[in-house]
């Protein structure tokens, strides 16, 4: 250390605490409000295809990332899609180990050429492998919030 | 899709009517209302920040600490500038070197600047107000102050060059932090 | 044309998984003395422009560059954050030193990781917070997605991703300022606990504390300086899709992108035989073999391969984070890749000590931002 | 020296309250206009810029890579840079190194804020601007730093509240001539001295609002610039400067590092006289005190004389030196990052005569953007001529 003082002992080295007292409401945006209602209210997924980039935005997009073009049009797609990669989780948000691990996927929905996360379930990690294909387990209609929660999790068909 | 109505931003571009529009010239963003978010017209997702820090008191910071402890307000000394400075720290930003040494301040002062705040951190409003102030410590070099709250005193005869002096919690009640200090009060 | 850019002085501090007897500043203070004694210059007289490299959040202070500029000797003077890896941070004083506006730059980064009570907590923070952070998810998640994706399409296997931790964290041995060196056989992986598989937790680089500060000089400048310059041939970076939808899992071509830039600058045009030596971002074990391909040093169906027949070892054909990586040095937040960068000048200059290749001219430094980023900085260097 | 640098196209969204788009659409939308504006195209684009203040408004860690993708990051090279509410102006200093360096034709600059997240109010995000140990603990407020930098202000120069108030009228008013702003309501110097008292002698409308919002500007080295327009506006100089964090050591009636920037500035475009030599100034003005201090840190005039400037009509949009034609962050809002880059939006417009009824009176070939931020010790200037 460049420093002409230190600390010798042990007690003198101590800490202050504290946090980042952050608290957030996020608004889904312009496309994901749509996307998300839709749905919420009509069981229906949809994308956004770039007729420039030829790419299908699963959720949609106002904009295309790649050319940063305007996004107009809406198309259906899903709900099955393919499974492009899982992994088993272990560890929680609180970097603790969890009682019970939790499958984990990224998802193509038909139509899609983008992949969706979500979580797996109805299958062991052995019967699991790329181009599978899956399907979405909703919530039921009444609980339904406008999130991707509404969307309970995806198992293979 | 239901946008929300507040706002359309194309017709107040366009009003009023007979001069010419300023650029921008179509400045979108649909502006959401109170409403919008109590009635769920918008769909939200809602995060609290689990972000909690240990932060090293370091040498400089852990011996102002310790000092508020014990009831006494210690500084640092540059050789190189002359200069008593508070808040510690181990290095003189201006020479760029370690500090000297340090020195015990007196736990009075003036007030160099301040203010009466009505309004909380978290935007909460208050009836009797806050009082923080810079407070230039005796005993360090002119100019050097630190920010900290007044009180023991009519808010409205609060006057910028007023003498302060400190007045600390209890011996037994200090936990070595910068409110073992409650508030300053009229010398 | 402008002048050529050298590294003309390097500073760190120890790096440690604690280092309770510092504060942040008098860390940072700490590198900053040694890079400023290496170099020869007095920061308050000598230095144009300062970048420091931070993210709030790690910090656990709003607008962190505000206690930044007097442990550096920058108190009123040219100062600002770039809010990336180290490496964006040298591209952008590299990129001012250009201009011609100024001589002399610095550029700071450090890891004060020990602090963070709740690491995953903030991590989970860069996650998007409309489709990704409701299904409350450890961000490892997304490393384990990706290796599982690579492993498949390159047939890497899982435990040639645990020779590279091995082969790390060995070489870290050697590194007197090194904080997660240890002898470690694949048996041990046998034992590791899962985190997001494939990923174990020995695929994972463990946090520790610790500074950096490098100096930049222009050509001329630097021939003033007593210091051994190394020239900066390259600088390159670039970023793919932050959103998890819409990246390629398979191979961050971000990297490759940010290669082809410095390279073209470089003048290189077969990065596989130009370069004696790498130092590449090994956050994850997996990303390290990723990386070597996507920056043209090894085809996704060898390197695995490469690994186990020590192609990458320190007495390798190529040698790749002789210094021991982020896995053996440790994981420093947006340090990491001028840890990389401060080794590999040693290296160049021929400091290393017990590291010391017999070969090494010229290298490659390469950082990425770590999950969930898509986001990688490359230097080229050259003595 | 380095190359020459214009700025050729410009966007921005409207300043709201609350957005329902993303921070990322925000910034979407911004570029795409200043995209449409100079008739480019992203494949155009060398690199991108990208500015934002804490990642606490927004919510979102690493905000610069959440919000890449709408600032048209994807594939190229980005970077963002960062100094609280100096941002804004320093982006495009930053942008400015990035082309004036050689390694890129040109550049996309993105400023963003979407302050509305942070709740319940996003002034509580500025706790923990403050030191965590020595400060945090008193539960400061941002007011509170205002505050006492402005009452220290008016006792230094013995200034009243209407002297400063004059500011607030002039910016809140001009503010109702533009399109994107968020203010719509004229205001009077009694309105100004009546509103709710928040942290004497800070009043409510001494303060500009909390917004939403985002703009962007396009960046071009000489050859460019002169292809796709026919008036660039050419980056003459920029400045930066970071003063001690120890901001309780520092005298707060004046801000040094403004002058140190704007020396810096100056310097490099070759202002001796920024007085005579700069016809319309946009000046930092979160708080209506804070134009006046910028003034004279900008050396617009002498310490302490910018109240009688304001009050002689001289910064009036039809004065001999419009200061905030724009209507400032006090009229148009301040989603912070995006607001001081407003500022330098606005130069461009009125240098190029193009600012329909927000167009300045006098002839105007050269102007200065200004912003500040951190713990009151960050000055950002940029020289803009034609």
């Amino acid at each position: 250390m460049a420093l002409k003082e230190r600390i010798n002992l042990p007690g003198e080295a101590r800490t202050w605490y504290g946090e980042l007292p952050v608290q957030s409401l996020y608004t889904a945006g312009d496309a994901g409000d749509r996307f998300l209602k839709t749905l919420k209210e009509k069981d229906q997924f949809m994308g956004s295809p770039c007729t420039a980039c030829g790419e299908v935005y699963v959720p949609p997009k106002l904009y295309c990332e790649k050319c940063m073009a305007e996004l107009k049009d809406w198309i259906k797609v899903g709900p099955d899609g393919a499974l492009e990669s899982w992994t088993e989780v272990h560890v929680g948000l609180d970097g603790k180990r969890l009682a019970q691990a939790q499958l984990v996927g990224l998802i193509r929905l038909d139509g899609a050429t983008t992949s969706m996360v979500h979580l797996l379930a109805g299958a062991e990690p052995n019967d699991l492998c790329i181009g599978m294909r899956m399907t979405p387990v909703m919530k039921p209609a009444a609980k339904r919030e406008g999130a991707i929660t509404d969307i309970l999790h995806f198992r293979p068909k | 899709m239901a946008k929300p109505k507040a706002q359309s931003p194309k017709s107040e571009v366009q009003s009023p009517k007979s001069a010419p529009a300023a650029p921008p010239y179509h400045p979108i963003a649909h502006g959401l209302s109170d409403d919008d978010f109590k009635h769920g017209k918008v769909c939200t997702t809602r995060w609290t920040a689990d972000a909690r820090y240990a932060w090293d008191r370091g040498v400089a910071i852990g011996r102002y600490l310790d000092g508020l402890k014990q009831g006494k307000l210690l500084g640092v000394r540059c050789a190189k500038c002359a200069r008593i400075m508070i808040p510690p720290r181990a290095f003189c930003e201006w020479c760029f070197k370690p500090v000297d040494g340090w020195v015990e301040l007196e736990d009075t002062g003036v007030v160099n600047t301040f203010s009466l705040c009505y309004v909380t951190w978290d935007v909460k409003r208050v009836k009797e107000p806050q009082v923080p102030a810079v407070i230039e410590i005796d005993g360090a070099s002119r100019g050097m102050g630190i920010m900290h709250l007044l009180g023991g005193v009519d808010p409205k005869k609060v006057f910028c060059g007023m003498k302060v002096k400190a007045v600390w919690k209890p011996a037994a009640e200090r936990e070595g932090a910068i409110t073992d200090i409650l508030y300053w009060k009229p010398l | 044309m402008s002048e050529r850019i050298a590294v003309v002085g390097i500073g760190a501090t120890q790096f440690r998984t604690i280092t309770p007897d510092v504060s942040y500043k008098e860390l940072m203070f700490d590198a900053a003395v040694r890079a400023y004694d290496n170099a020869g210059i007095d920061p308050r007289r000598d230095v144009d422009t300062f970048v420091t490299c931070a993210e709030d959040y790690i910090e656990g202070t709003s607008i962190f560059d505000e206690y930044v500029p007097d442990q550096l000797g920058a108190a009123l003077k040219q100062v600002h954050t770039i809010t990336g890896d180290g490496l964006h941070g040298v591209a952008a004083a590299v990129m001012q030193l250009r201009t011609g506006r100024f001589s002399l730059a610095v550029v700071e980064a450090h890891s004060k990781a020990s602090n963070i009570l709740t690491p995953d907590g903030v991590a989970a923070c860069a996650q998007d917070p409309v489709y990704v952070r409701p299904l409350c998810l450890n961000s490892h998640f997304i490393a384990g997605l990706e290796m599982n994706r690579f492993c498949a399409e390159s047939g890497v296997t899982p435990g040639q991703c645990a020779q590279v931790a091995v082969k790390n964290r060995g070489n870290a041995l050697s590194n007197p300022i090194a904080g997660q060196a240890a002898k470690l056989t694949l048996e041990d992986f046998r034992h590791a606990r899962p985190v997001a598989l494939p990923l174990t937790e020995l695929d994972v680089a463990q946090s520790v504390d610790g500074a950096v500060v490098v100096v930049l000089a222009t050509e001329s400048r630097a021939r003033e300086l007593r210091t051994k310059p190394v020239w900066l041939t390259g600088a390159g970076w670039c970023n793919g899709s932050p959103n998890l939808e819409t990246r390629d899992w398979a191979s961050p071509k971000y990297v490759t992108t940010a290669a082809a830039m410095a390279y073209k600058q470089a003048g290189i045009t077969d990065p596989r035989h130009y370069f004696d030596f790498a130092e590449v971002d090994d956050t994850y074990t997996y990303k390290e073999l990723q990386h070597l391909v996507a920056l043209g040093l090894a085809n996704a169906c060898d390197v695995g391969r490469d690994v186990e027949l020590g192609k990458t070892a320190t007495k390798g054909k190529r040698p790749v984070n002789v210094s021991g990586g982020a896995l053996g040095m440790g994981h420093m937040y947006e340090c990491i890749g001028l840890a990389r960068l401060y080794c590999a000048v040693q290296q160049l200059r021929g400091e290393a000590g017990m590291q010391q290749l017999d070969k090494a001219r010229t290298a490659v430094v390469q950082a990425w931002r770590g999950v969930p980023t898509a986001s990688a900085a490359v230097l080229t260097l050259a003595t | 020296m380095g190359n020459r640098v214009a700025i050729v196209g410009v966007g921005m969204t409207k300043f709201v309250r609350r957005a329902l788009e993303t921070g990322k659409e925000l910034s979407w939308l911004a570029s795409k206009m200043a995209l449409d504006s100079c008739g480019m195209t992203m494949d155009q684009i060398g690199c991108v810029a990208l500015g934002t203040a804490p990642d606490t408004f927004d919510g979102v860690h690493m905000k610069g890579e959440y919000l890449s993708d709408g600032a048209g990051c994807w594939g190229k090279p980005y970077m963002r840079s960062y100094v609280g509410g100096g941002t804004g102006v320093f982006s495009v200093a930053q942008g400015w190194y990035h082309v004036a360096s050689g390694m890129f034709d040109t550049c996309l600059v993105v400023c963003e804020e979407k302050m509305s997240t942070f709740q319940p109010h996003a002034q509580a995000a500025f706790l923990t601007i403050f030191d965590h140990t020595t400060e945090r603990p008193l539960k400061p407020n941002l007011l509170w730093i205002f505050a006492l930098e402005m009452n220290r202000y008016m006792t230094a120069y013995g200034l009243k509240k209407e002297d400063i108030a004059r500011v607030a009228v002039k910016n809140k008013n001009n503010a109702l001539d533009h399109p994107a702003a968020q203010i719509a309501a004229p205001v009077t110097i009694e309105d100004v001295l009546n509103s709710e008292v928040l942290a004497w002698p800070v009043q409510r409308l001494d303060v500009s609002p909390v917004s939403d919002g985002a703009v962007a500007v396009i960046l071009a080295n000489e050859s460019v610039a002169r292809r796709v327009t026919d008036k660039p506006v050419w980056i003459e100089g920029c400045g930066w400067a970071l003063d001690t964090a120890y901001w309780t050591n520092r005298d707060l009636c004046y801000s040094r590092c403004v002058e140190e920037a704007a020396r810096m500035a100056y310097k490099m475009a070759g202002v001796t006289d920024p007085r005579h030599q700069i016809h319309v100034a946009e000046p930092y003005d979160p708080f209506d005190y804070k134009e006046l201090q910028h003034l004279e840190g900008l050396m617009l005039c002498g310490r302490g004389e910018a109240a009688q400037l304001t009050a002689d009509g001289v910064t009036a949009r039809d004065g001999e030196l419009p200061v905030c034609p724009s209507g400032g962050l006090l009229g148009v809002g301040n989603p912070i990052a995006a607001a001081g880059l407003m500022k330098v939006a606005e130069l461009f417009w009125q240098l190029r005569g193009e600012a329909g009824k927000r167009q300045i009176a006098r002839k105007a070939t050269r102007g200065v953007a200004q912003a500040w931020g951190d713990l009151m010790q960050v000055g950002t200037v940029v020289v803009l001529g034609v």
